[in-house]
């Protein structure tokens, strides 16, 4: 591999009480790729990217991002290093108005220090706010409350707030579960555009969409890697085959 | 010896006036006490006094004079303050049928503070800028006259309290407040200490709330005990959420002689309950304040164990105490019955140890306004009535106070009266024992005369 | 007293204490539980338990065991009615919004004790107990009524533990109390169940009232303490779970009696409220609760 | 939403704080000093509802910074000879140091059992006011004289007793809390804080430590509660122990409600309110406590948010 490797795990395990939902998992992302994971349900993919966004403590193991060991901090503060999660389950502000939303993404790298603190100007926000919104086409339900939103526009948004947090690794989580034919195409091509800037790691269970868009596919069941390839690689494996279907 | 002292010096700072303000208390307070055989006879015996207080007011003689009640109807306070009230009500019933005030008939405001010090204040400005009384008076719980007190001094409205707590003589409050209808808590313990400690034993051990009405307790009849030769030999302040007694006799040591109690609020029947099953026959003496059974029935269940104890009373519950005819028209006027309770409702008992403070406060103030020759709420007119009312020196027995004669002292804004020890027999308070004025004087800690008005 | 037979009573009054609490506890735990509300009237269901204990027993005149056994019988029944009204009247209607309802239950409390005043007044009155024995024990006596309230207290418990693990309608609080609407799905009716855990957490409530008021008086404001104390119980004892609730109550109520054996009063008073605060702050589920995620 | 209204809102706030100004010219002198403790009353209100309003914690404890102020304040100027003001700052001070602690503790537990927490806490402050009685003088409590109410500020005696004095002492302390919320509301804390009420977790993934931000919150709501307590000493010269039980907890989640959560001006509305309720139907019946429940219940059944909450949902979007 001849690029800069971003995101590095060792030996990641976690337990849950007797389950052991992720084993030994050394998993490694290149910088600017986009990576997909995919697996039957349960295979602790979920649980992994949440080890690595920090939601979730590992039982044990190491996780390195860009050569700092981040095992140990908060998820707000692997945010702050460029590590962003969004959500499986869209949770968007419903109450608040898709500006604000964003505005809360966008303001975060601005609130620096105590100056930041006090002194923040909603100018430099409301640039942030509207270049995010524009990039995923809701410039013009910024004033809506996110809650009144169709559920493909909630996801966009939710994109649009991990844009505005300007992530150098993007965590999305069945980003197509739920979306319309047509959406799943604007969803693509946002995706590739994304990906000129960060480092993209997927969840997707649609495999034409992962077989489109990734450069890399990991395929995990119980709990640890199975494979790990091109789509070509992967597709042509026999032992994911046998994963997939259950033989 | 204090006492002389005391007269010399107030003759001193308050010359105007004094002589003439002494003498027509007298003949005021004398005359009622000639007259007893009703409300129409005292008016007449009183004839002359509020003839001269017309002929002082001239031609306002039938506006009335607005008095602020501030009551506590709700609250930890309300089973006082429902006595409070019509203790009141009878004594202006009386006192308007007597002419009323300096001729002018009392119109009572009354508003309830909650028994919320807080709530209190607030009734204060109320009387005194909503409703523009004259006067505001019958605050009973001591954190209530304490929060409302500095209200009323900063409203420069006369303020009568009818507390018993030691918070007016201390000095913690204003010239403008006066307890001038109950012996504050401190004579009270003054008063009785010495013959607890004589005829019941040294060695006492005392359960109190934990709270300042506690402390009073704690404080001076600790101080009595040492310096009479008695010992405490343990001190229980009872936390006020405390629902459960029992465990807090066990540090009562068992060469104890005497336990002292003075519990307040709903608690008492648990506490006297549990002492009852704690110790047995195999008791202590007991002596205990009848704040605790203030409205409760003497022969509820539960407090059999009581039978052959003894209590403080401020004014003895069960007719005969006090055999006085005035007693008996008091008695009769506020509606209760020989053994204390509403005449209409033999079950519903009196707060008689306290809420004769209301009537007699009530003629204290007829007293001072119609000697200060009082007519409105104007600077001139307040100054002349606190001063006439720091210049009595003596409040006679009679209708108007038939709780005992008291000396009052100006500088400290506070009466002091007798008090009475009665022994629990057939579930039934039998006076045992009556105090002397002198028995609960003590040395003054404060002079209010001094506080410019 | 020595410091063994002051430790004794600490335990006995503590054992008191913690059986009455346990009853109180439960029923705002069963409520917490299957509802997921915060009922703050807890309190006044256990005054007016108590102050129909006192209409009873002046009814009966000079037959305490009798008049115990009216209260019994017509103070849960009457404070069930009034849950079920308010339920009905209020809490459904705000769809059992948490802090809606919270509010709510501040209003009725408010307008119970203040209807509890004008109709029976400020007066804290006696009522005699159904039995009355004292136990002399070596150093101190002991009230025999209050052995009773334990036993009576342990049976309360034991039935509603047998009513919620053995019966269909405890299977459906159960079901309620897990996924209310996964209940709704297999046919449990869901409304009436939360009718009926509030009627019945009021009903604990109200005989716990009962219980107590032989030995402490019915009063119209009596009902704040056990209020403050079923909460801190409910919530150590984790939330809506019925075995945490009994355990929480002796905690609480040992822990009461136990340390006022070593400090003053109103130190121990102090101690006990941090101690248990203390045990949420570093269990924030509660003892027995689920680990919050 | 956020960027526009902006002057509408500066408009609004300062004509209440304006209007309250001028009332003092006009009103009789019994609305006067009720206005005088409504604006006392309203900032405690106003500390209460950041902490309510607009991060969605649930207090039941709140007494206790309000205590903290009144002690605070109460006790410096009355044992340790502190001036009015000094004494003021002291039970500011007391109150940010107690809710900094305070929070680094009870910030732990979630949800109820947070409300719970925060009921404990102040209770064991109550039974330490009683504790320490000798000093404090327990529930019966301790007055500050008019003399300890004075102080000379640049040359000119300022009596605190004068009710010309408490009027503009208690108006600058209410308004000075009040723009302090509009400013918090509409910074980017504010922002967050709303957010973290809404969707705890989720502010998390936005790269808030949203601890420090409850902390904050916790910190700036005692402190304004303290403030409010702090005022209360001096201006009406009363310090007791009522003033920390559970009641005073319950008094400012009732006037949050009423005047609506999470509005900036819905504190000072529902305390007003709730006032006057008290004091009108006190007039007529001596269970006002009636009232005031039935009222809850209204409030609760047909305006859930509150009075400004209401008219912010129906017609006023912008209100803050």
């Amino acid at each position: 591999m001849a690029a800069v490797t971003l995101l590095e795990t060792s030996a990641l395990c976690k337990r849950f009480g007797g389950l052991q939902a992720v084993r030994e998992v050394n998993f490694s992302l290149a910088q600017g790729e986009i990576r997909a994971i995919i697996g039957p349900n349960g295979a602790g993919k979920t649980t992994l990217v949440g080890i690595i966004s920090g939601r979730i403590k590992p039982s044990s193991g190491t996780i390195t991002f860009k050569g700092e060991d981040i095992t140990r901090l908060k998820s707000c503060q692997r945010v702050m290093r460029g590590i962003v999660y969004t959500f499986q389950v869209t949770s968007v502000y419903a109450t608040l108005t898709c500006y604000e939303n964003v505005a809360l993404a966008a303001q975060r790298r601005l609130m620096t220090g105590a100056k930041g603190f006090l002194t923040l100007g909603e100018a430099a926000i409301a640039e942030r706010v509207e270049s995010a919104l524009d990039a995923v086409g809701l410039a013009a339900s910024m004033e809506r409350p996110a809650g009144e939103l169709p559920y493909g526009y909630q996801r966009l948004l939710e994109i649009a707030m991990g844009l505005a947090l300007e992530p150098e690794l993007l965590i999305m989580d069945e980003p197509t579960q739920g979306l319309a034919e047509e959406e799943i195409a604007e969803f693509c091509a946002l995706t590739r555009k994304i990906a000129g800037r960060a480092t993209v790691l997927l969840i997707e269970h649609n495999m034409p969409v992962v077989l489109q868009l990734a450069h890399k596919i990991t395929v995990m069941d119980r709990g640890t890697v199975i494979a790990e390839g091109t789509p070509a690689e992967i597709e042509a494996d026999a032992e994911v085959q046998r994963a997939y279907l259950g033989t | 010896m204090t006492k002389r002292k005391n007269e010399n010096s107030e003759a001193e700072t308050n010359k105007s006036g004094m002589a003439i303000t002494r003498r027509a208390a007298l003949t005021g307070t004398l005359a009622g006490v000639g007259a007893l055989a009703g409300a129409a006879l005292i008016g007449g015996g009183t004839g002359p006094l509020i003839k001269s207080a017309r002929a002082h007011t001239g031609g306002s003689a039938d506006r009335p004079i607005k008095l602020g009640f501030q009551v506590h109807r709700t609250g930890i306070g309300a089973a006082y303050g429902r006595w409070y009230e019509r203790t009141t009500v009878a004594a202006v019933k009386l006192i308007n049928s007597m002419g009323g005030i300096a001729g002018r008939p009392i119109e009572l405001v009354i508003e309830d503070d909650g028994t919320d010090p807080k709530r209190g204040a607030e009734v204060v400005e109320k009387l005194a800028t909503k409703h523009n009384v004259e006067f505001i008076f019958g605050t009973l719980f001591s954190h209530v006259v304490i929060g409302s007190a500095p209200r009323a001094g900063e409203l420069k409205i006369p303020y009568f309290v009818v507390s018993e707590g030691y918070h007016v003589a201390s000095g913690m409050l204003n010239r403008y407040v006066f307890q001038p209808g109950i012996t504050d808590v401190r004579s009270q313990i003054t008063a009785i200490s010495s013959w607890v400690l004589g005829n019941l034993g040294k060695n006492v051990a005392m359960i109190y709330p934990d709270y300042a009405f506690g402390y009073n307790h704690r404080d001076y009849f600790s101080a009595a005990a040492k310096a009479q030769g008695g010992k405490i030999s343990v001190l229980l302040p009872i936390p006020p959420t405390e629902t459960s007694y029992t465990k807090y006799f066990a540090r009562i040591p068992s060469d104890t002689e005497v336990i002292y109690h003075v519990m307040v609020g709903p608690g008492v029947l648990t506490f006297v309950k549990e002492m009852g099953e704690h110790f047995g026959s195999k008791r202590p003496k007991i002596f205990g304040f009848l704040d605790s059974l203030e409205a409760v029935d003497m022969a509820s269940p539960g407090l059999e164990y009581l039978e052959g104890t003894h209590f403080w009373e401020g004014m003895p519950r069960y007719a005969g105490g006090i055999d006085t005819p005035h007693e008996r028209f008091y008695r009769q006027a506020v509606g209760v019955n020989d053994a204390g309770a509403s005449i209409q409702n033999p079950k519903d008992v009196s707060t008689y140890s306290h809420m004769f403070g209301c009537w007699e406060t009530l003629f204290f103030i007829k007293d001072a306004v119609e000697q200060s020759g009082y007519q409105d709420r104007s600077p001139k007119d307040v100054a002349r009535l606190i001063e006439t009312s720091e210049g009595f020196q003596w409040l006679n027995e009679g209708i108007a106070h038939p709780q005992g004669a008291k000396k009052f002292d100006g500088r400290l804004h506070q009466c002091f009266g007798p008090q009475f020890i009665s022994k629990v027999e057939n579930a039934k308070l039998r006076v045992v024992h009556r105090t002397s004025i002198e028995d609960g004087l003590y040395a003054p800690e404060a002079n209010y005369t001094k506080q410019s008005l | 007293m020595n410091f063994g037979p002051h430790l004794f009573l600490a335990v006995l009054e503590g054992t008191v204490s913690a059986f009455v609490l346990a009853v109180t506890a439960l029923g705002l735990s069963l409520v917490f539980g299957v509802m997921r509300v915060v009922n703050v009237a807890h309190g006044v269901f256990f005054m007016l338990g108590a102050v129909l204990a006192w209409w009873s027993a002046s009814i009966v005149g000079g037959q305490p065991l009798l008049g115990f056994g009216l209260a019994m019988i017509v103070a849960p029944l009457v404070v069930g009615a009034v849950a079920v009204a308010a339920d009905w009247l209020i809490l459904r209607r705000v769809n059992y919004n948490p802090e809606s309802t919270i509010v709510a239950t501040i209003g009725l409390l408010y307008i119970i004790e203040q209807m509890v005043l004008i109709l029976y007044g400020p007066d804290a009155r006696p009522v005699p107990a159904p039995v009355y024995f004292r136990v002399s024990f070596p150093w101190f006596g002991y009230s025999g009524y209050k052995l009773v309230v334990i036993a009576a207290s342990a049976v309360l418990l034991l039935g509603t533990w047998y009513g919620m693990s053995k019966t269909k309608l405890g299977l459906y609080m159960r079901a309620t109390q897990q996924d209310s609407q996964m209940a709704q799905a297999f046919g449990v009716p869901v409304r009436r169940i939360y009718a009926t855990a509030f009627a019945l957490g009021a009903m604990l409530a109200a005989m716990a009232g009962v219980l107590i008021v032989p030995v402490q008086q019915a009063h119209y404001l009596m009902g704040m303490d056990p209020l403050l104390l079923s909460f801190i119980v409910v919530i150590i004892g984790g939330l809506g779970s019925l075995r945490g609730t009994i355990i929480a109550a002796f905690i609480v109520g040992m822990s009461d009696g136990i340390i006022s054996v070593f400090f003053s009063p109103t130190l121990a008073k102090i101690l006990a409220t941090l101690l248990v605060a203390m045990v949420l702050v570093i269990r924030p589920g509660g003892l027995f609760g689920e680990e919050e995620p | 939403m956020r960027r526009h209204g902006a002057a509408k809102i500066i408009v609004l706030h300062l004509g209440v704080i304006g209007l309250l100004f001028l009332a003092q010219f006009f009103l009789p002198a019994y609305h006067q000093s009720n206005a005088i403790r409504i604006m006392v009353l309203a900032t405690y209100a106003v500390g209460y509802n950041v902490l309510m309003g607009y991060t969605g914690l649930l207090s039941l404890g709140h007494a206790m910074f309000f205590a903290a102020g009144l002690y605070g304040a109460g006790l410096t100027i009355y044992y340790l000879d502190f001036t009015p003001l000094q004494g003021v700052g002291f039970g500011i001070l007391s109150a940010c140091a107690l809710s900094f602690v305070f929070g680094l503790l009870a910030l732990r537990a979630r949800g109820i059992a947070f409300l719970i927490v925060t009921m404990m806490f102040a209770q064991a402050l109550f039974l330490t006011t009683l504790y320490f009685n000798e000093i404090t003088l327990g529930d019966q409590g301790f007055v500050l004289s008019e003399k300890l109410r004075t102080m000379t500020i640049g040359g000119a005696v300022v009596k605190f007793s004068d009710p010309v004095v408490k009027y503009n002492f208690a108006l600058m302390v209410f308004s000075a809390c009040l723009l302090l919320t509009l400013v918090l509301a509409r910074s980017p804390v504010g922002r967050v804080l709303v957010a973290i009420r809404e969707n705890e977790a989720r502010t998390r993934m936005l790269g808030y430590d949203t601890e420090r931000y409850k902390l904050l919150s916790l910190v700036i709501s005692g402190t304004i509660s303290g403030v409010s307590g702090a005022a209360y000493a001096l201006l009406f010269a009363y310090i007791g122990s009522t003033f920390a039980t559970i009641q005073y907890s319950i008094f400012p989640l009732l006037w949050v409600l009423l005047g609506g959560v999470g509005t900036t001006l819905g504190p000072l509305v529902g305390t007003a309110l709730m006032f006057y309720l008290i004091d009108i139907s006190s007039d007529y019946t001596s269970s006002y406590l009636l009232v005031v429940g039935a009222v809850l219940l209204v409030l609760v059944l047909w305006f859930p948010k509150g009075i400004l909450g209401t008219l912010r949902e129906r017609w006023l979007s912008w209100l803050p």
